[in-house]
């Protein structure tokens, strides 16, 4: 490939990263996570590890996201400071 | 077909970076849900057509299925903690 | 999570959906050895798709046909065959896990017999894992005490 | 002369209709008797097959036709046709079917599957092309410059009756660009329309009596349907 895919997709990532730890709302962060799961499943992809980008698909962007939630229900969603 | 195919990747990149804006800065969790969901769908175009360039789109497949599986199933488990939570 | 209105779309969307959710799932793991995924990956589709029935369709549909009991026995069965696979190499002479000595009880040579015994162990690790995704999802959503007990309680 | 040919013309005309309309509406008229004739000696013969071994029968036949689903698509995944892949996809279809036959076809209306699918693929098209036009109108507003939206929230209660045709309707709705299906709630459908030319569209119920004509829950008759119940008719007597 000519052009560098992998260093669009790691601006995402970053952008990404950046916006889950400064979000306000749980919940916004927990889906800002699974975009970044997206990412960087698609980043391994590119690199050529289709297991990793499987496993990252699979197990971060899925269950993962879907027990956090399910974690969010025992607390509350917004933070306090 | 290479160039065409490259070109068609940068402008769904371009889309998905649009996108981000609302995930980013969006006023709320509602707006950051359907921009997700949005990111799934072009992302896993994205996926396909990366597995064209590695001649494995059978591998890549199997993968974008997951994908836009989790993908609904996320966004089912967030609109229902929205139902019961607020 | 406990459903409160009807929602007949989300309902009859995952209805049909989740089948198809398992029969992939199932797809995943016997086709480990040659495709990416495995009994891992797999395990974790199929636990989301006892979460997505679990969440769509109430307490009462699941625990109809896959309760918390049986998700605790599926666990210690699938390492149950883990681990079963692993000394039968052993009492073969051979190495833990090392499963082209299973040649000798399954009558094919040694290269088929390791493809078989990787399949088995990919079946053990998904069952061990779905169960234990599901039960993980299962005691965080209801904190640890089923609604029959509430009810009984009550 | 002129005046009076031309008053003729006109009771000529007048009466050639009013002809065409009588006929019509006796068409009309039998059509429906012979619907309900239909639906009444349909219903005698479910019942009759029902009668027996209701429960048993009905799931053998739900589990046969989701286990012969399953495997087609196992076969579609795995692109492996040897003994071996073959056997292991007769024995994963299985197992799921066993568990799930009760899911798939749960609350569905006893109708003719093939003509329901024939039907369905029929309005694909149509619905392809709503969705082609309703997209060029939704991307007209979005890029003209004084955005001349006017969103609403509209009710309506369908005529449809089971399950999978509302949510077929509700996704054929949520699918055309610029109208959401917000929630059913008892067969009423609460409706986000972006316009008011994509809320006119979705009022004058032409997608509704086509989902209504999929699933056969015709009550509005189509000369289709006529004709499909002349045959169905034909083969009972």
């Amino acid at each position: 490939m000519t052009i560098p895919f992998d260093l669009i997709i790691q601006i995402f990532v970053i952008i990404c990263a950046i916006a889950a730890i400064t979000v306000r709302d749980l919940l916004s962060a927990v889906m800002i996570l699974g975009a970044y799961s997206f990412f960087m499943c698609l980043m391994w992809a590119q690199m050529g590890a289709v297991d990793v980008a499987f496993t990252e698909a699979s197990v971060s962007a899925g269950i993962g996201t879907i027990l956090f939630i399910a974690a969010l229900m025992k607390t509350t969603r917004r933070t306090k400071d | 077909m290479n160039n065409f195919l490259i070109v068609i990747t940068l402008a769904l990149c371009l889309l998905v970076f649009v996108v981000l804006y609302r995930v980013v800065f969006g006023p709320g969790v509602f707006n950051r849900i359907a921009a997700i969901s949005a990111i799934g769908t072009k992302t896993l175009v994205i996926l396909i057509i990366f597995g064209y360039f590695y001649n494995r789109v059978e591998m890549f497949i199997d993968i974008s299925l997951v994908y836009a599986l989790l993908n609904f199933i996320g966004c089912v488990a967030a609109a229902k903690y929205l139902e019961t939570e607020g | 999570m406990i459903i409160r209105g009807e929602d007949i779309i989300i309902k009859t969307i995952s209805r049909v959906l989740v089948p198809f959710i398992q029969l992939y799932a199932l797809y995943v793991i016997m086709h480990g050895h040659y495709s990416p995924g495995g009994g891992f990956q797999g395990g974790v589709i199929l636990g989301a798709s006892m979460v997505l029935l679990f969440i769509t369709h109430g307490y009462a549909e699941v625990n109809r046909k896959f309760s918390e009991n049986i998700a605790v026995l599926f666990s210690s069965i699938g390492v149950l065959i883990y681990s079963g696979i692993g000394f039968l190499c052993l009492l073969l002479l051979g190495n833990y896990l090392d499963y082209s000595k299973l040649y000798k009880i399954l009558s094919v040579d040694p290269a088929h017999a390791r493809s078989l015994g990787i399949l088995g162990v990919e079946i053990g690790v998904g069952f061990a894992v779905m169960a234990v995704m599901f039960s993980i999802f299962f005691d965080i959503s209801t904190g640890g005490v089923s609604p029959d007990d509430e009810e009984e309680a009550e | 002369m002129e005046v009076t040919l031309l008053v003729q013309a006109a009771d000529d005309a007048y009466r050639i209709l009013e002809n065409a309309r009588g006929q019509a509406v006796e068409l009309l008229n039998t059509a429906t008797k012979l619907t309900s004739d239909t639906r009444w000696m349909e219903e005698k013969k479910i019942e009759a097959v029902l009668m027996g071994a209701q429960k048993k029968k009905s799931s053998l036949q739900n589990f046969v036709v989701t286990f012969l689903m399953l495997f087609a698509f196992w076969a579609l995944l795995s692109g492996k046709f040897d003994s071996f892949h073959l056997s292991l996809g007769v024995v994963c279809s299985f197992v799921v079917a066993l568990l799930g036959h009760d899911l798939l076809f749960a609350n569905v209306r006893v109708g003719d599957i093939r003509v329901i699918v024939q039907r369905f693929l029929a309005y694909l098209p149509w619905h392809v092309y709503q969705i082609v036009v309703a997209n060029f109108h939704v991307a007209y507003l979005a890029l003209s410059p004084k955005m001349p939206i006017s969103p609403k929230i509209m009710r309506f209660k369908t005529k449809l009756e089971s399950d999978i045709s509302w949510v077929t309707l509700a996704n054929s709705i949520t699918l055309t660009p610029g109208t959401i299906t917000i929630d059913i709630e008892e067969g009423e459908f609460v409706v986000h329309a972006l316009s008011e030319k994509l809320a006119d569209d979705l009022n004058t119920g032409e997608m509704e009596d086509r989902i209504a004509h999929v699933f056969m829950e015709a009550d509005h008759i189509y000369i289709q349907d006529v004709l499909d119940v002349a045959r169905i008719f034909a083969e009972f007597r």
